[in-house]
C-alpha cells in the first residue's frame, strides 16, 4: 500500500477553526500542496486578511502576515518589494477584497505586481455573522439584507476576476470552484499555475476560488455546495479571465 | 429575594442564549431588575457559548458574572470552566445527557437534567434547553412558571403557537427532575 | 477486493459529510456511535474492502484529515 | 411606560430612528454589527436611508455628503473601523457638519480582540484626525442611559453643527438590558431647518458650499477661532457627569461606561471594609467636567483619587488635568478585552490609601 | 447680430486660477452648460474633489460639497439617497479617481448609484507638482517618476472607463477629450447625455475627458494639445464603453 | 564637515537614506511631496525600494509589511494624510513593527490649508488610532535637528520594534538651511539582524509569525501589559528636551519645533523689557519630558508658564500634567497656518505675568 | 463682409493661445502691446472683418471668456 | 555685520526663488548663517511668488521675515503688499521694467533697477533676476561678488557653463544701478 493522499506539510498540525463542512478548508490545501508540490515552503510568505481566514497564519506552515482588513495587497507588496526573491501570496475573502480592499487588490495588478492572491468568493461576510457582501447575489438573504439583496438599493454583484483581467498588470486570473473532486482538481492546477508565474516573474496572479459559507448561508455543507453550483456559478462563471502565456502562444 | 447571578453555557446550538433571554423576560415581566450578557465572537463555528444573567430586586450593578450564584452546565468544557468560580452555596445544574461526570466540590447544590432524553421523548430535540430551564425554575423559586409560560407565547406566535404546548412539557419534565 | 485504505483522523472530524458525499463508492458514513470531544460524529468507513483509493473523500475534506493509502 | 429588554446595539439603533434620525451608512464590525443589521431591517419601514457602504472610509463620507444634504444621520463602527473615519471626522469637524458616531470599542491596537474595551478614548476626546477639533462625547454607562441620550446627541449635533460621539464598549452593545422608550418619537418633518445645507438653489439663493479648505492662512486661522469659540460654548453647556457618594468619600473612583458600575461595586466592597468610596463618573469625555472633578476633589475627607478604565489609562491624563495635584491621582485598569474586577478596582484604592 | 457663443450661467463670476490655457476649464464651461441646458441649475448639488479642481465649489453656480480626496463618490451617494430627486454629480481628476478613490468610484459604479462623475485625466498629479498618477503613460516623466514611468517598476496606466464599464450598475460611460473644437462639441454631447440618463434614473454615468496639464508636462497649451493627441489617446481610446439604452435598442 | 544648504524636506529623505533606510513607500501631499521625488530619484541609486502608492493607507500597510519582512522603511505625508494611516500604525504598534512615519504638518481641521500648524500633535502623541498604543515622537526645531536625529529614530524604532514618527511642520519641510552631515552614514549591511522578521523559514526553523491579533482577552490583555511594560521602557530612557534660559527665569515658554524658535525670539524681545524668559523645548513630545518640566516650574524665580504652539492648544495639556499645578499655565498660539509673532508670544507672557 | 464679431474680457485673459491655434481664420493674436493685471498679453482679433462667427475660439476657451455673435 | 532679513516677491517665473537662494549660498559659502523659507502652495500658476531670507554671524532665531530690512519687489503687487513692513531705514530694491511706482515711503532707501530692459539688452530675458541680485550685492556690501561667481560656476556647468560669464555682466550691470 502506498500513501496516495496525506495531509500536505504546508499545513501546520493545528486544527482549523472553520466551521464543519466549510470550503476554506479545502482551499488552505490546496495552496499548502502548490508550495510544497513546488518546494517553495522555506521561501514563502503569506498574508492573512480579516475575514473567516483572519487565523490562516496559524495553519500555514511558512512565514506569515496578518494584514488589516482589505490591505493585504499593500501588505504584500511591501514584502515582495523588498524580498523579489521570495514568494507571497495573499488569501482574502469577498469582503475582505472587493468591498474595503478593491483600492489595493486593483492597484496591485495594476502595478503587475509579482504576488499570487488567492481570492474566496464565498458572496457574503462569514466572519461577522453574513452581511452583505458586493458578491452577494441578487435576491440572496443576508443579514444586512434581510429581504435579500435588492439591485435598485445595493447593485448587482462585482465580479472581480473580469474586473481585473483589464489591467495589463494582470498576468494570470480564473475563476474556479472546489464543490466537487474534478474541480478541486481544477482549482488545483489553477493556484499551481498561478504560482509557477509568480515563480517566473511574470507579474499578477490572481484564482477566485467560489466557495461555500454554510453556516451564514443556512444551508448543510452539501446543500451549500450544490446552492453554489446552482446560483453561484451563472453569475459568476468559471474560467479564465486573463493569461499571459497564451498571447505568446 | 437574592441577588442571582447566572452563568448559562453550552455548545453553539444548544439554546445557550435562548435560555438567558428567557429568564431574563420572565424576571423583567416579573418586575425584577435584569442584564443579560452573551459571550461573542467566532462562537458560531461549534465552539463553546455562553451568557451571563443577573437578576435582581435591587439595582444591577454589574452585569458581569464572575462568581455565578447559579451555572447551568449544558456540556462538559463548561462544567469544566465554571464549576470552580460557583459561589459557595450555589446551584448547579448539569445537562446528563452529554456530560460524563458529576459535579466535584460538596459545597453546592448538584441538579442532573437528561435534556436530550426528555427531549426525545417529547418527539422535538430542540426542546432540550427549555428542560435546563424548568429545572432552574423549580430549584431557585423566584421565577413563575406561568410567566415564562407567557413568555413563549410571545416567542412562539402563528404557525408555530402549537410549539408552545411542548414548551410547556419540557419545562414541566425539567422542573420534575430536581428533588427527584 | 480493496485497492484503496482509508484512514481517518476522527478526532479532528467536524462531520461535515462531504466525503461522504463524494466517495464513489458510498462507503463512508458518520458514525452516530461516537461523539468526540469537539461533539461531532466522525466520518468512518463501513466497508474497507469496496475501497478503491480514489481519493475523493481526501480531496474534499475541508479538515484535511483523511489518508489514502492504494495497492 | 412599559420596560422592553433590549439588546444594546439593537436599542442603539431604534434610539436613532426615534430620534428622527433617517439616514445610516456603515460597515459590519464586531461587536457593533447588529447596528446596521437592524438599520437594514427598520430604516426602509420608515422610509430612511440605510445603506451598507464599501469601507468605514466610504461610510463616513457618505455621512458627510448626507449631513450636508441636510438630513439627520448616523454610523457606526467599532476600534479599526473608527480609526479609518478619523480623515473623514475630521473633514466634518472643519466643514461643521452635524452627525452622531457610534464607536462600540473592542480590545486593540490592530486588531486587537473583538472584547469589550476602552482604548480609544484619546482618540475620541483628542480626535484622532488633523487638526485642532473636537467631538461631543457622551459615554454612557447601561443601555437606558444611551436610549435616553441619543435624541440629546443629534440635537447637539444640530445645534452646534458638529458631530457627536457615543462611545461605549462591546459589553454595553452586546448585552441586554430592560429599557424605557421615555421621550416621544421625532419626526423628521419637525426638525429644525437647515438653511446652509446643500439642496439645491432652487435658482433662488446663493449656492450653498460644503468646505473645509481655507487655503489662505489667515482665513483658516479665523475659522479655527471660530471653531474654538465654538468650542467654548460647548465647554460651557454641555458638561454632564453623575456622583455616586462623593460627599465625604475617602477615596474617589473616576470612571466611565461600563467601569463605573464596577467601580460602584468595589466601592460597595469598600464600604463594607468600612471605607467610605465614591465613584466620579463624566458622562461627557469631552467636554470634560473638570471643574466638578476639582470640587470634588477638593473635600477634606478624599486622600486618593483611583481612575478606572478598560485600558492601560487613557482618561486618566484627563483626571491628572481636573485633579491638577491637589490630589494623589493613580490607576487601575486591564486592556484588550480584559474587565477589571471589582475587587481589583477595590483593592487599587487601598493600595492609593496606602493600606 | 444674435449671440451665438457666451459665458453659460452655470458658472459663478469668478476666475478660476487654472493655470493658463489648462483644459479643466473647458470642462468646466461644458458641465455648466450641459446644467444650465437642462435647466437643472436649481437642482443640482455639485461635489468637488481634492486636486487641482479643488476650487470648483466656487466656480460652479450651484451647491457644492467638497469632498476628501477620493472620496466624492461616496460624498455623492450620501448626496443623492437623502435627495433623490436632485442632480447630483462629481467631479475628479486622475488621482483623486484612479488612485486613491478606486474604491469609492468602483463601488458607486456597482451600486448604479444614479450620479454622474466627470472624470479629468490629464495623466498627471497636477495640484500637488506632477507626480505620477495611475493614469501616467508608460515612458512619460513625472516628479516621482523623474526617469519616467517604468512599467516594471510601476506598471501600466489603469484604464478606467474600461474596467468600471465591466460592473452591471455602470449605465453609461464614455471616453472623450476636448483637445479641438470638435472634440469639446463630442464631450458636451457625452456629458449631457449622462446627465440625461441621471435625469432619468438609470444609473451610474462616466464620462472620461482627456485633458492637458501644461504646466506639469512643461509644455506650451497648445503643444499640451498635440501631445495629449498623439501620445494619451493611443493609450486611452476615445469611444463609448458602456451604454445602457443600446441593450434596448 | 562642510556645510550644505538644503531643503528641510530633501534633507528628511537624505538623511533617511543615510541612516540606512532602503525602503520608503508614500504618496504626494503638500507640503512634504519633496520627500517622495527626492526619494523616487534617489532610492535606485542606492539599491533601495522606491514605491509611489495609490493612497496613504496603502503606503502605512506596505511600511507594515517591508517593515514585517525585515527592513528598514520609512513613509511619510501630512496631516490629512497621517489621519488616513491611523489604523495601519496602530496594527504596526500592535504587530510590533518598527519603522519611521514623517508627518509634515499643515493646518487642519480637514483639508484646512497647505500652510505649516501644529495641529496634529494629539493624534501623534495619544494615538488617533485605535487601542492602547504610543509612537516615540521626535519634534525637532530646525533640520540640522531633523538630521541628526534621523539615525536615532531608525535605531529606537528597531531597538523597541515600534514606529518613531518625526513630527514636523511645513515650515520646515520648506525652508532651507545649512546643515552637516554629522554621522557617518549607515550601511544596510551593518544593521543588526532581525530573527522575528518574515523572510522565510527556509525550512530550518518555525514560522515567523506578524500579526496584531488575539482574539482571547487574557492573551490581547498580556500582550497590551507587555506594551505597556515597553513603553514604561522607553519614558524611562528616552526623553529628550532643551531648555534656553530657563535657570532663574520669570517665565518660561513651553513649545516645540518652530515655535520653540519664535519663543526665543519673544524672549529676546522680553529681555529688553528687562524680564527674564526662558524657553522649554521637548524634543520628544512622546514621551513627554514631565519631570523635567516640572523641575523647571518649581523654581522659585517662576511666575508663569507660557504654552505655545501654532494650534488652538494642545501640547498645553502635557504641560498642565507636567506642571500639575504648581504654577500657572497659560497658551498662545495661531492655527491654520498662520504662525504667532514673537511679539504676540511675549505679549502672552507680560498677560500672564498680569502686566 | 464680417459675419461674426467676438469680444474677450481681457482683463481676465491668460493668453494662453487656445483660442488662437483655433479659429480658422487665424485672426486671433495675443495683444503685446498690453499687460493685463494678472501679467498676461490678452488675446484680441485684428481684422474682425473676416470673423465668420464660428465659435470655435468660445469653444477652446478655458476660461470661458469669449463671446460671439453672428448676424 | 547686520541681521539681515529680505523678502524676495514677484510672479511665479521671474526667478525670484533663485534670487533667494543664491543669496544663501553665497552667504553660506562665506561662513554666516543663513535661512531660506519659500511661500509655497498653488504658486505655479502664475500667483505672486515670494521668499523669505534671513543672513547674519550671530545664530537665526526665526526664518520668517515679518519685517524686511531689505526687499526686493519684482512687481507692482510685490512691492504694495511688502513696501509697509520694511523696517524703518530698510532698503527697497525695485524692478523699475514692470513696477510702474515709486516706493512711497521716504523712512528707507530706494533703488530702481530696469531688469528687463538689461537683460534684453544682454540678448537672454533670463538674467533680469540677477540685476536684481547684483544691486542688491552693491547696495548692502556683505555678500562678495567672487563669492557669487563661485555658486553661479557650481550651478552652470558642463553645457551651460558659459552662461556664468552672461550672468556675472548682468550681476554687475545691476550693481551699476546703486548710486546712479
Ligand atoms: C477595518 C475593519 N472593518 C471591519 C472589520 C470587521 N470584519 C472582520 S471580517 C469581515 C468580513 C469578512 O468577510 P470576507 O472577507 O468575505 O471573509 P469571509 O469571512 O467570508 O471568509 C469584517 C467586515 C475589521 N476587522 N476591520
Ligand atoms: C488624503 C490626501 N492625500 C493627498 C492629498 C494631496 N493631494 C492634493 S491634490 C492631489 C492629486 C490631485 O491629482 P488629480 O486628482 O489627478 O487632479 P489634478 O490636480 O491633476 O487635476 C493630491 C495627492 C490630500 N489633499 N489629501
Ligand atoms: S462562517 Fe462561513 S466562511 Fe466562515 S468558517 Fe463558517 S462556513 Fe466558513
Ligand atoms: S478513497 Fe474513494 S472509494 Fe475510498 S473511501 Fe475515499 S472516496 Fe470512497
Ligand atoms: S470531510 Fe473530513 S471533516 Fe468532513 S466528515 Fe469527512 S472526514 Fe470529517
Ligand atoms: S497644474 Fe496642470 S491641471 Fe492644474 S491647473 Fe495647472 S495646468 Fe491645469
Ligand atoms: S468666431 Fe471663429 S472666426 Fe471668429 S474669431 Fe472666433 S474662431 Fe475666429
Ligand atoms: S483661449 Fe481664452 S484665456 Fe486663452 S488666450 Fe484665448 S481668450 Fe485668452
Ligand atoms: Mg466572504
Ligand atoms: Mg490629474
Amino acid at each position: 500500500m502506498a500513501i496516495v493522499y496525506r495531509r500536505s506539510k504546508g499545513l501546520t498540525d493545528v486544527e482549523t477553526h472553520y466551521c464543519p463542512g466549510c470550503t476554506h478548508g479545502i482551499i488552505h490545501r490546496l495552496v499548502a500542496e502548490t508550495l510544497e508540490e513546488l518546494g517553495v515552503l522555506g521561501k514563502t510568505i503569506g498574508v492573512a486578511p480579516v475575514g473567516c481566514s483572519v487565523f490562516a497564519y496559524d495553519y500555514f506552515n511558512c512565514d506569515m502576515q496578518e494584514a488589516a482588513h482589505g490591505r493585504a495587497p499593500a501588505v504584500a507588496t511591501g514584502i515582495k518589494r523588498v524580498l523579489p526573491d521570495k514568494v507571497v501570496f495573499t488569501y482574502q475573502g469577498d469582503g475582505d477584497l472587493a468591498a474595503i480592499g478593491t483600492g489595493e487588490i486593483t492597484h496591485a495588478a495594476m502595478r503587475g505586481e509579482n504576488i499570487t492572491t488567492i481570492f474566496v468568493n464565498n458572496a457574503i461576510y462569514g466572519m461577522t455573522g453574513g452581511q452583505m457582501a458586493p458578491t452577494t447575489l441578487v435576491g440572496q438573504r443576508a443579514t444586512t439584507a434581510p429581504l435579500g439583496r435588492d439591485k435598485s438599493h445595493a447593485g448587482s454583484p462585482i465580479r472581480i476576476a473580469e474586473m481585473l483581467a483589464t489591467l495589463d498588470g494582470a498576468a494570470y486570473i480564473e475563476r474556479v470552484t472546489v464543490t466537487s473532486p474534478a474541480n478541486v482538481m481544477k482549482a488545483k492546477r489553477a493556484i499551481k499555475k498561478a504560482f509557477e508565474l509568480q515563480l517566473e516573474g511574470r507579474g499578477f496572479t490572481m484564482i477566485e476560488v467560489l466557495s461555500t459559507c454554510p453556516t451564514n448561508w443556512g444551508l448543510t455543507p452539501v446543500k451549500a455546495l450544490e446552492w453554489l453550483n446552482e446560483n453561484m456559478i451563472p453569475v459568476f462563471p468559471l474560467g479564465v479571465y486573463k493569461d499571459i502565456t497564451k498571447k505568446e502562444a | 429575594m437574592a441577588y442571582h447571578e447566572i452563568i448559562v453555557a453550552g455548545f453553539g446550538g444548544q439554546g445557550v442564549m435562548s435560555i438567558g433571554t428567557t429568564m431574563a423576560e420572565t424576571a423583567m415581566a416579573q418586575g425584577l431588575n435584569v442584564s443579560w450578557l452573551p459571550s461573542y465572537g467566532p462562537e458560531m463555528r461549534g465552539g463553546t457559548a455562553n451568557c451571563n444573567v443577573v437578576i435582581a430586586d435591587t439595582e444591577i450593578i454589574s452585569p458581569i458574572v464572575l462568581e455565578p450564584s447559579e451555572l447551568i452546565a449544558m456540556n462538559q468544557p463548561s462544567l469544566d470552566k465554571f464549576e470552580p468560580a460557583v459561589k459557595p452555596g450555589g446551584l448547579i445544574l448539569v445537562n446528563q445527557s452529554i456530560v460524563e461526570r458529576k459535579v466535584q466540590r460538596d459545597d453546592v447544590q448538584a441538579i442532573y437534567v437528561p435534556s436530550l432524553e426528555i427531549a426525545s421523548e417529547l418527539g422535538n430535540m430542540r426542546v432540550a434547553n427549555m428542560t435546563m430551564l424548568g429545572a432552574y425554575i423549580e430549584a431557585t423559586k423566584y421565577l413563575k412558571f406561568e410567566t415564562v409560560v407567557d413568555i413563549l407565547r410571545n416567542i412562539f406566535t402563528g404557525k408555530k403557537a402549537h410549539l408552545v404546548e411542548l414548551n410547556e412539557v419540557a419545562l414541566q419534565r425539567g422542573a420534575d427532575c430536581v428533588n427527584r | 477486493m480493496a485497492t484503496g485504505n482509508v484512514t481517518f483522523r476522527q478526532d479532528w472530524c467536524k462531520g461535515c459529510g462531504l466525503c461522504v458525499a463524494v466517495c464513489p463508492k458510498k462507503i463512508i458514513f458518520l458514525d452516530e456511535s461516537i461523539t468526540n470531544r469537539k461533539g461531532y460524529h466522525p466520518a468512518t468507513v463501513k466497508d474497507m474492502d469496496q475501497c478503491i483509493g480514489c481519493a475523493n473523500c481526501a480531496r474534499m475534506c475541508p479538515d484535511s484529515i483523511i489518508t489514502v493509502e492504494r495497492v | 411606560m412599559a420596560k422592553e429588554l433590549w439588546k444594546g446595539n439593537e436599542a442603539i439603533a431604534e434610539a436613532a430612528i426615534r430620534a428622527g434620525c433617517r439616514c445610516y451608512f456603515g460597515y459590519p464590525i464586531t461587536p457593533q454589527s447588529e447596528i446596521p443589521e437592524y438599520m437594514s431591517l427598520h430604516m426602509p419601514k420608515v422610509g430612511g436611508v440605510f445603506l451598507q457602504s464599501e469601507s468605514e472610509i466610504a461610510a463616513i463620507n457618505m455621512v458627510y455628503g448626507a449631513s450636508g444634504a441636510g438630513a439627520r444621520v448616523m454610523t457606526s463602527s467599532s476600534s479599526p473601523g473608527v480609526s479609518l473615519k478619523q480623515e473623514g471626522i475630521s473633514y466634518m469637524c472643519g466643514a461643521e457638519l452635524p452627525g452622531v458616531i457610534v464607536n462600540v470599542m473592542r480590545g486593540g491596537p490592530g486588531l486587537g480582540t473583538i472584547q469589550p474595551a476602552q482604548g480609544d478614548y484619546f482618540q475620541a476626546t483628542r480626535g484622532g484626525g488633523n487638526g485642532d477639533y473636537r467631538l461631543i462625547v457622551f459615554a454612557p454607562a447601561n443601555i437606558q442611559e444611551v436610549v435616553d441620550l441619543m435624541q440629546e446627541a443629534f440635537e447637539l449635533a444640530d445645534q452646534y453643527r458638529m458631530p457627536v460621539m457615543m462611545l461605549l464598549d462591546g459589553m454595553i452593545g452586546q448585552m441586554m438590558e430592560p429599557i424605557e422608550w421615555k421621550k416621544p418619537p421625532v419626526s423628521p418633518d419637525d426638525l429644525p431647518e437647515k438653511p446652509w445645507a446643500t439642496t439645491g438653489t432652487k435658482e433662488g439663493r446663493a449656492p450653498n458650499i460644503i468646505n473645509s479648505l481655507f487655503i489662505d492662512p489667515e482665513a483658516c486661522n479665523v475659522h479655527n477661532k471660530r471653531l474654538e469659540e465654538k468650542y467654548r460654548r460647548v465647554i460651557e453647556s454641555e458638561q454632564r457627569y453623575e456622583t455616586n457618594d462623593t460627599d465625604g468619600a475617602e477615596v474617589i473612583f473616576v470612571a466611565y461606561g461600563t467601569p463605573a458600575r464596577l467601580a460602584r461595586a468595589a466601592a460597595g466592597l469598600l464600604e463594607k471594609e468600612g471605607i467610605k468610596a465614591g465613584v466620579f463618573r463624566p458622562v461627557t469625555v469631552w467636554p470634560y467636567p473638570y471643574e466638578a472633578l476639582h470640587e470634588v476633589s477638593l473635600q477634606d475627607s478624599v486622600k486618593a483619587i483611583v481612575t478606572v478604565e478598560m485600558s492601560t489609562g487613557q482618561m486618566v491624563d484627563d483626571v491628572r488635568i481636573g485633579v491638577n495635584g491637589v490630589k494623589p491621582v493613580s490607576f487601575i485598569g486591564q486592556a484588550g478585552g480584559v474587565i477589571p474586577t471589582p475587587r481589583e478596582v477595590a483593592n487599587a484604592a487601598l493600595k492609593a490609601l496606602g493600606r
